[in-house]
This record gives structure tokens, C-alpha cells and sequence, in this order.
């Protein structure tokens, strides 16, 4: 299969999409140029500027304008350049987008996209470097999508622009660049299934967005030690496939889940609470948590990659899990 | 849905006639009776939550609607019994929101903060205090593409204008062109604070100097002066060019909410009682000089449709519990 | 001990400090009269307007300028009308606040107050009713209490006023009337210290602000039936006492987790991913969780009352923890 | 801290003297050096993370913070070095900070988007966009309460003017009377995105209009030109008479950040020529006639407090792993 990356699968979806509904349309600060991370190259030059427009800094404006277009029949994907910037926007995507189907009775749905790239690994420092997904699994009415690679990066996005419902799409900055393969043609990704990415039967490594690739080479560390690891993407956070997650885990009977956002509260905790909840009777050992570390994401390259979770880290849970000294 | 592909339609301000002015009339008689029982209910603890009703401020309802088709689009806020009305939301199904009932149009779930009828173009009120603008935005943003000649209208109060959703909104509005008209209800207080602390501006129609877009301040208690304006700044939306503020100095006859007097801590009878002499029936009653029995015969007929609405609402069913689980995906 | 109500409380903190330090201020809308929940009651016709001033609706605004009052030496106590409002402010609150002084080398602190009432029960519809304690939880630099009586408010609320970070206090809707005990004179509640709200064997209890009082209450009617159960309040979600919640789990073996957020990446799925972590094997049954339904909060008093949890929620969670037939 | 204990000091804005001028010129190329420097390090991978350099930007830190006390406060932007090493920051600690160093201003925490040096009254680059605005608008609170006759500025771009923080500040700036004055430094572009799309009206200075205060218009290559208004915005601030805008007309010589080329996509070379010519450094020259000894002289002094600065921070010892779980709480 040819092979693309994560920008190019994601470019690749919003040109297909775009072509199939003339109602999707695409709105963000610097989207024309498509000028800092390049997803929405070429769109403005094929689809015409009242298509895809360049937007003020204006996050809280643009996100409640998408959601206004949404209302009136169009599908907008709104673009926010870091996702630490959508705490601008958390009332419209929030308190609007995600309750006004229901709030109004189910009178109308809202087709919104927000796309955002979140993480850390490039030393943009505390505002810049946020994961924060576990917010958004909270409410209902929103659908959260986390890929971890460009096969996932279209399907989702696809799958999120067809979704009558208001989808936000997480990128993790480190999967842009990042290639793999990705099937020719409509590729569309259900949300609320999760992937196994690697299988293994002795414990259960679940990933996010990112964290996917720390936990595939910790597997690999793991496995010239004869430990063999399964790996397991969620793929979407909201739904949230609790079922693959807890039958892997019932298979090895541990677990360690790997996020790059803040331990309390984080990711993992839901998913850590749901998969005890499902597989109880099945774990040999508590389920373990690996995230950044208790402080804002420093721009310093080595103290950033302190704090943020590394291979290391989901290798020694893993083994803490298992039993083997460390 | 082509993009820009219809011609705009130029409107031309229609003038009013007896007959619109009547209708006017009788549009503002149904929101001041509808609210008036509204707040009955409320305080017989039979319509229950966040209510703010309009009364004192009917004719901003019913002068900017009637400038409107049907199917151009409102959206409104807290206190949107009076635009809903005046859009042409089915009153029934209204009531039997208020009351919680499944034939609500909110299906008893958004309750009198969110009254919406979009079959009526009526797009919802947004009980968050200027989320409604971004919106409008975004609506405008969709009508300019589909080049319909659609325009939107927001409600807002004279608080609301000191949210940043205002300000982002106006420099979209004006940047891009949009139809969208920013129609701010200045009643002089949100909740118990008022205007001239909360506003370093004593017109906020000024603001729209900021955006480069016509501001205009109105009398909000003459339905026609109302009409005028948003007349004005509709056929300006329609024929491309952008978006409107107009305030409305208005004032609410009640208090704010649940348990607000109509006067006490943060204002003084004597305030109400000079407000009450404009009151916008009173004014429009003039202007038709409508007789005793011609008014009781309005009012007959508003409480006869109110009735109606009361007992659709009352004979409808309570909502399923099961009904609170549904619609939150599509 | 004489008994007042959790607002008279509140409001007494608020008196108190704000005679022990002229820098404490108060900014709000409405809060000159205390129009709304009238927490800042007499505040201003004793200290002044200037102290206690109401502010224009302008939440990104009035917490934004919470902050900068802070970092220039004021002790600023900002009131959100109700918590959902506090979406228009995550971005001073999150991205300042809770990250200024890591941010900037340790050179300021940003003792900040935050007060705003949260959850249902008065009939407010999903815009005016939502517990989003969780979301705070994650982020590293910002505290989070959480009162369920009015000593606790009053003492919690002392703590936060004289701590140098920033606190977020939520003031559950449905507490503000509650009576109870509150010692005179200076009370003060640390941060960080779980409280055992009524002792039992059988099964531990853990209730988060006002759903302390669904858990009291079931634990009178598993009492009933000669069940003991432990009821728990964490009190402050951020820093999380997991010690003494964990103690208690070691000692009844069962755990039910009660909160009035939504379940998905609730307050109750960080204390249960903490719990197994720390009580993995004196577990007998799996943590349950109880919360609000997965939909937005109906306005109407039979859909509000069916979407929030109830004693009845609790009691049947624990029964089935308990492996007793419902 | 008693409450608006002290009166507020007048503060008559003094007449520049050649030898202030020359100060000034001193500092922009101080700057200039700095973000010289600091580019070229950041090209050679030394600077990692987000840098935004101010080259052609300087006469409005310059003429700003010539305008201030020691004890005013600024709060500045992604764009901030010329701001801070203006308003007197320690230039060893701040490249330090660039370099990732233990004695960076920030702990190699911030970076160069979060240089602030409080003992010198920096209170911060934000790299939030318009989120320094309310802050300082708690700033101006602090200070009109503590009746201290400091002022804060604010730095923002011609982007960051249509946030809503904006829009909110004025306006409790306005209603308060704080001593807040908003400095907005409009170089024409946010990123790829020209102001003239952005943003409604041709003027920023205009929608001072929209909260009753003063707004000027003022050429920002200009040194003497920014330090006169500012001067005036202050002595209205400390006089109590609230917040001024001012605009500056001036253009960033250097691409927006990282990979971003000085002219290509957006801009053409032509348009960056032009205003080249109008270098703040060469306009400050001409007015002083510098000789090229004495500029030669102005640059051996700069680049030896430069080279030095470059020195401490190559000399100091990386931050510790364990100090990046530090500071989180107080
Ligand atoms: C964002 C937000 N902040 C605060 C409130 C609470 N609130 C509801 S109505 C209101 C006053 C609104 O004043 P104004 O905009 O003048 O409208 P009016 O009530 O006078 O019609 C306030 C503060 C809210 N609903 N939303
Ligand atoms: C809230 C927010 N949105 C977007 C960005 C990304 N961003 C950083 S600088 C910038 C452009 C800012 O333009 P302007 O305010 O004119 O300042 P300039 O860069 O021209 O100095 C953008 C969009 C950000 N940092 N914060
Ligand atoms: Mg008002
Ligand atoms: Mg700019």
C-alpha cells in the first residue's frame, strides 16, 4: 500500500470530503496558506476563499460562528492552531455545540468539526504543548477523536465530517510528520472502535493518540525480555470502546494505559475506571497509569522530555505490573 | 446549495399601514398577555426554573420581526418570550414547554431559556449571555453562501454588549459582510447593574464605530421607530452590505428573574412609574387611536388564542423519563 | 455548636478575611447586592466599593483582571455566577492562572479565588446546572474544593482565600440552605485532608460535594438492612487525599464512588483509577460509580430529578457491590 | 496598601534631550543586536521552541518604556524581546533563558514567549494572544487601589485587537478609570494575515471610540513620535483620567516565527524594501546626525553588554531535571 503521512492523510480526507458536499467548509487562522502545520494545503486554491477563509484571532468567534453555520446546514471544520487556544472556544463547543440538538429538542443537529493539534515534543513550552481530551469525554453530545496514524488520521476525519454530530478531532503535532501506510480511495474509520494495534498476551498496553508509538517500542523492549505486550488504540475517546479494551485485558490480565496529558484525571483514569469495572475479576495487578508529570510542559528540550511520558516509563510500568524487578 | 450563486434580492422597506399597525398592535397584546400569565404560572409554582419576561419591552419584539421573512432566521436570548412570539413561534407548543410537557418545543428540556421553533426561522434562545452572537455570525456566514438573501438577527441586552463575543463577532460580521443585525435591547439593567457603570459608553450603538458598520439608537418603547430601523439595516444586509447595531433604549416593567421586585434594592418606583407612562401598547394604542372596545376586542381575541395554547399545554403529556436520554447525538 | 447555613458560612469567611487582609478583594456580577446566591451579603456596605465591586458580564474579563490583581499583590476573590459561565474563562484561569508562576521561573504566585456555585436540583436546564470539577483536577497549579457542609465551607474557603495559588471553589446550588454546626471564631480546613463523614465496615462511600448527602443517606438505608457503609468526603479534589479514601477502602474491601458530574472522565473516575491503585488487593468487588446520565441536565423536575443521581442510584451500586440481590 | 491612600502623583511628560535620544537609539539597537543574535542562534538549533523576533519593531519598545517609570509595569507578547530588554531587563538571564539555562529568567521553563523579569516591573510576555489585556486591566486595578500613580501597559498586535480580552478590557479599563494603557502594535500581519482582512477598520486607534477614551494613531518607526503619546497616555493614567489606545503603525522586517521567510507567500520583497527604508534604527540616526564613528561606537559598546550576556549564559549550568517539577505551586 502507498505510503503517506499523518498531514497528508489528513489533507487527502478534507480534498475528498470537500468534493463530496459542497456544504463542507473550512475556517481558521492562517487555514488559506495553510501556513503552520500544512493540513489544509491546496484547499483554498481548489475550493475557492468563501470556502476556506483565513479567520481573525478570534477563537471564541470562529468556533461559534461554526457552530451557527452548522446550524443553518453547512458542516464546518474549524481549525484551532494550538488546542491549548480552544479554552477560548469552551463555550461554544461546549455549553452550545454539544447541547443544542438536545437543549432544543432535537429541532436540529450541528455538524461541526474542530480539529486541533495537541502535545508536546517541540518545545513550544506550557501554552502550547497541552493535551487535554479528557475534558471533552465528559460531556454529552460530543464525539472526541485521538489517531495515532495516517490510516486512522483520514478514516477519523472522514468519519467526523459525515457525523451530524460535533466532533473534535485531536493531532498529535509529533503524528504529522509521520508516515504509513493509507488504502487509496474512500477510507472511512467507525468511531467507538477501538484497534489492536499489536497483539501479545501478557499485558495490555492501551495508548493514546501519540503514546500508541511509546507503548509499540516499549512492546518492543518488552518483547527481547520474552514479555509479550498487546497494544491497543482507542482510537476514539468518546465513545469510548470499553469493550476491546477490558476483552484484551481479560486476555493478559494486566494493564497499563499510556497518555500524554496530566495523570489526575487524565485519560487514563476513565479508562482505568471503566476497564476495572468490565475485567475486575480478570487483573493480576492494579492498573497502571503512565502520563506527563505533575507540571506545566517546560519548552527546555530535555527538562519537556522529563516530563512527558517516554518509553522508559510504560517499560517500567509494565514490568512493575508483571511482577519483574525493574 | 450553490455558493453565491442566487442574486440577492433588493428589498425595499415596505411602509406600514393601518392594517400592519394593528396587526403590531396585536402582536405586542399577545406577548404582554402571554408573559402575564407566564409570570402567574411562575409564582403559582407551576412553570418552573430560570424565567425573565419582556413586559415593557414588546415593541423591539415586534418592530424588528415584523422587517423580517419568514424565513429569515432570529436568535435570542434569556428573555425571548417577545421575539419568539413575534417570529411567529407556535404559542402552544410554548406554553407547553413552560409547562414541561412532551409537546414542549424544547420536549422539556431547555424550558423558557430556550424556546426555539425553527420551522418559524426562530433559532433559539441562548441563555448564555452573548453566546448568541458568535452564532448569528455563523448563520449570516451560511445565508451569504448560499446566496439566499436570508438575513439574522440577534437580541442582546445592554449587558451583554460588554462580552467579547460581541466584539468578535461585529469585526466577522463587518470583515466578511454579513447579513447579520445586532439588535441590542438597552432595558438599562442586567440583573441589578446598570448601564452606565456597566458601559463606558453612554449609546452603545456607538460601538459600531469600531467595526466600521452603521449604529443607530432608537426609541425601544415605539414599535415603529424599531420597524424603521431594522427595516433600514435588513436592506442593507440583504443587498451585500453587512451588518447593523441598533439599540433600543427599553426597559423591563418587572424584575429581572424569579424573586426580583419590580423595584427595590437597585432601582425606585418612581424609575418604573415614569417608564411605565411609554408604555409600547399605550404608545402604538395611540397612534391607532384605538377605541376602548376596539382594544377589548383585541384583547379578546389574544386571550381567546392564549387559552387555547394554555389548554393544548395543559392536556399535554408529561415527558417520558426515557425521553431525558434521547437526542443528545443526532 | 451553633448551626448556620453553608451561604452564612460562606459569607462569614469572606468577613473574616477580608478584616485580617485589606489586599482580600471581591469582584463579581452582582455581587454588591449578593443578588443571586447572596454569598458576598454585606460585604460591600462594610469595605467599600472599591473592595467588593460588581463587574460588567465580561467572565474572560473579570478573571483575566483576577489575575493581574494577583500578580500585583491583591488577594482577588472572583465570583461566576454558575460554573458552566466559567467556560468563557478557562483560558485565564488554565493557561495563566494555574501556570504563571512555573511559566515565569518562580518570580510571582497568583493567589486567586474563584467561587462559583455548581450542579442541579433548581430546575436550571443544562446551561445552569453542570458539575465540571473534573476538568480542573488535570491541570497542574490550580487547587479544587469542593464543601458538603457549612464548616467545611467556611473552612475550605478560609484556606483558599490565604493560599498563594489559585483555588477554585465550587459551591454546590442545592448546599447553599443547608444548616449545620460551624465552630466560632477562626476555622480553618487544610487542603488535601479527606473527611470520614460517618464510619462503617461493610462498604466505603465516596461522595463529592453535595452527593456527601446521597451517601449519607444511602448509608441509612443500607443500615437498615444491617449493612454499615463508610461515607467519605474528599472535600478538595486537587490535591486529592487518596490516602485516607484508600485507608477506608482497605478496610471494607468495597467501594462506590458518588458524584454529580457526568461518569465518563468524571471527579469518580480519577479517584477510582487512584483507589485500585492503592487498595488493589483488598478489593472484593470492582469500585462502582454513580453520576449524572449521559445527557445534558433537563429543566424539568421529573427529567432533572431522573438524569441526576439519587439515593436510590447509591444504594442499588451498593448492593451490587455487595453482591445483594436488588 | 491602604486604599487609595496616596494621591496620584502628576507626572508632566519631559522634553526628550539629545542625550535621552541618544539613550534611546542606544537601547533599539540594543535590541536590534539581541534579536540579532538570537535569530541567528536559533538557526543554528542553539534557541529551540517558538521565537518571534521584533527587528523593525523597535522604536515602539524603545519609545514606550522611555515614557515609564521603573515601577510602571508592562505585560508584552510572543513578540517581546524588544519590550523587555527596553523596559530594563537583565540581559544575561534572559538569553539565558533562550539557551535553556538554570539562570534563565525562567528556569528554561518559559522560554523566549515568557521572558519577565518582575524586579524590573516585566511582568511578562504572554504567549496567549490578548491575553495579556485583562491582566492588565487587574494590574490597573491594583495599582488605582493601592493609589500608587503606577500604570501597566500593554503590548498586543493589530491580530490580537479582535480577541474578544480586548474588547472586555476597554472596557472595564474605561468604566473603572484604571491606568491601563493599551499599546498595540500594528505591523500588518498576524502570521500570513494582512490587516486590512482581519480587521474592520482601517484605524485600530478608532475603536477607542467604542469605550470613550482617547485613541491615537502614531507612526511606530518613529521613536520620538511613540514616546510623545505614550508620555501623554501616561499622564492622563496617572491623573487618574483611565486608559489610552494607541496604535503604531510599524512592519516586522523579519518573518512571522520559525520556517517563516521575510518575504514570499504573503508579502512581496518590494513591500518589506519599502519599509526598510523607514528603519527606526536609520530615522533615530538621521534626527541625532550620528557620524558612522559614533555609530560604530554605539555598536562595540552593545555588542560587548551583548557578548557578555552570551558568556554568562554559555557559562551556566543547564537547569537540573528535578527543577521542572518545581515552582508548580507556591
Ligand atoms: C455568560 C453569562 N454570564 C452571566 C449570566 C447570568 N445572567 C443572566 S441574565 C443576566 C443579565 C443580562 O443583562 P442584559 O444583557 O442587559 O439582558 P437583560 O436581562 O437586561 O434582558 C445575567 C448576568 C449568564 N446567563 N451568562
Ligand atoms: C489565542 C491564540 N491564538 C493564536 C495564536 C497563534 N499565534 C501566535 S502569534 C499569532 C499572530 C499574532 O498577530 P499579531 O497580534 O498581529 O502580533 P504579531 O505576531 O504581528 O506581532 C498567532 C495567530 C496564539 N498564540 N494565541
Ligand atoms: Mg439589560
Ligand atoms: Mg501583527
Amino acid at each position: 500500500m502507498r505510503e503517506i503521512t499523518f498531514v497528508e492523510a489528513l489533507t487527502e480526507a478534507h480534498h475528498e470530503e470537500m468534493e463530496r458536499d459542497e456544504r463542507v467548509i473550512v475556517m481558521g487562522e492562517d487555514v488559506e496558506l495553510a501556513y503552520v502545520f500544512g493540513v489544509t494545503k491546496g484547499l483554498a486554491e481548489k475550493f475557492g476563499r468563501d470556502r476556506v477563509r483565513d479567520t481573525p484571532i478570534s477563537e471564541l468567534g470562529i468556533v461559534g460562528a461554526g457552530v451557527g453555520a452548522a446550524m443553518a446546514g453547512y458542516r464546518p471544520i474549524v481549525e484551532i492552531m494550538f488546542m491549548d487556544f480552544i479554552m477560548l472556544a469552551m463555550d461554544p463547543l461546549i455549553n452550545q455545540a454539544a447541547k443544542l440538538r438536545y437543549m432544543l429538542g432535537g429541532q436540529l443537529s450541528v455538524p461541526l468539526v474542530v480539529r486541533t493539534p495537541g502535545g508536546g515534543g517541540v518545545q513550544y513550552g506550557p501554552t502550547h504543548s497541552q493535551c487535554l481530551e479528557a475534558w471533552f469525554m465528559q460531556i454529552p453530545g460530543i464525539k472526541v477523536a485521538a489517531p495515532s496514524d495516517p490510516a486512522d488520521a483520514k478514516g477519523l476525519m472522514c468519519s467526523a465530517i459525515r457525523d451530524d454530530n460535533p466532533v473534535l478531532v485531536v493531532e498529535h503535532k509529533m503524528l504529522y510528520k509521520m508516515k504509513g501506510p493509507v488504502p487509496e480511495g474512500e477510507h472511512v474509520t467507525p468511531f467507538g472502535q477501538a484497534a489492536v494495534k499489536r497483539e501479545g498476551g501478557d499485558i495490555t498496553l492501551i495508548g493514546v493518540g501519540y503514546q500508541v508509538h511509546n507503548c509499540l517500542a516499549a512492546a518492543d523492549e518488552l518483547g527481547k525480555e520474552g514479555i509479550s505486550a498487546e497494544v491497543v488504540d482507542p482510537r476514539t475517546l468518546a465513545p469510548l470502546d470499553t469493550g476491546t479494551l477490558a476483552e484484551s485485558v481479560r486476555k493478559t490480565n494486566r494493564c497499563i494505559i499510556v497518555e500524554e496529558g496530566h495523570l489526575r484525571s487524565g485519560v487514563g483514569s476513565e479508562i482505568s475506571a471503566a476497564v476495572q469495572e468490565e475485567a475486575f475479576d480478570y487483573l493480576d495487578a492494579p492498573i497502571g497509569r503512565v502520563a506527563a508529570l505533575d507540571a506545566p510542559i517546560p519548552f527546555e528540550p530535555r527538562l519537556e522530555d522529563f516530563v512527558l511520558p517516554n518509553t522508559a516509563n510504560v517499560v517500567d510500568a509494565a514490568k512493575k505490573a508483571l511482577g519483574v524487578t525493574v | 446549495m450553490a455558493t453565491r450563486a442566487k442574486k440577492r434580492r433588493s428589498a425595499k422597506p415596505k411602509r406600514l399601514t393601518k392594517k400592519d399597525l394593528n396587526a403590531m398592535y396585536r402582536n405586542m397584546l399577545r406577548i404582554r398577555r402571554f408573559e402575564e400569565k407566564t409570570d402567574e404560572f411562575f409564582m403559582a409554582g407551576r412553570v418552573k426554573g430560570a424565567v425573565h419576561v419582556s413586559i415593557g419591552q414588546e415593541a423591539c419584539s415586534v418592530g424588528v420581526c415584523t422587517a423580517l421573512n419568514d424565513e429569515d432566521a432570529i436568535l435570542t436570548t434569556h428573555r425571548g418570550h417577545g421575539h419568539s412570539i413575534a417570529k411567529g413561534t407556535r404559542m402552544p407548543e410554548m406554553m407547553a414547554e413552560l409547562l414541561g410537557k412532551s409537546t414542549g418545543l424544547c420536549k422539556a428540556r431547555g424550558g423558557s431559556m430556550h424556546i426555539a421553533d425553527i420551522s418559524k426561522g426562530h433559532y433559539g434562545a441562548h441563555s448564555i449571555v452573548g453566546a448568541n452572537m458568535p452564532m448569528a455570525t455563523g448563520m449570516g456566514l451560511a445565508y451569504q453562501l448560499e446566496g439566499s438573501g436570508r438575513v439574522a438577527v440577534v437580541f442582546f441586552g445592554d449587558g451583554a454588549s460588554n462580552q467579547g463575543s460581541f466584539h468578535e463577532s461585529m469585526n466577522l460580521c463587518a470583515i466578511w459582510k454579513l447579513p447579520v443585525i445586532f439588535f441590542c435591547e438597552n432595558n438599562h439593567y442586567a440583573v441589578s447593574y446598570h448601564v452606565e457603570r456597566s458601559t463606558s459608553v453612554k449609546d452603545i450603538s456607538v460601538r459600531a464605530q469600531g467595526y466600521n458598520a452603521p449604529g443607530v439608537t432608537v426609541d425601544g418603547m415605539d414599535v415603529v421607530a424599531v420597524y424603521e430601523a431594522t427595516a433600514e439595516a435588513v436592506r442593507r444586509a440583504r443587498e451585500g452590505g453587512g451588518p447593523s447595531l441598533i439599540e433600543a433604549k427599553t426597559y423591563r416593567f418587572f424584575g429581572h428573574s424569579r424573586g426580583d421586585p419590580q423595584f427595590g434594592p437597585y432601582r425606585t418606583k418612581e424609575e418604573v412609574d415614569e417608564w411605565r407612562k411609554r408604555d409600547p401598547l399605550t404608545i402604538a394604542a395611540d397612534m391607532l387611536k384605538l377605541t376602548e372596545a376596539q382594544k377589548k376586542a383585541h384583547l379578546k381575541a389574544v386571550d381567546k388564542e392564549l387559552n387555547g395554547a394554555i389548554d393544548f399545554a395543559e392536556g399535554s403529556p408529561e415527558a417520558t423519563l426515557e425521553s431525558a436520554l434521547e437526542d443528545v447525538y443526532a
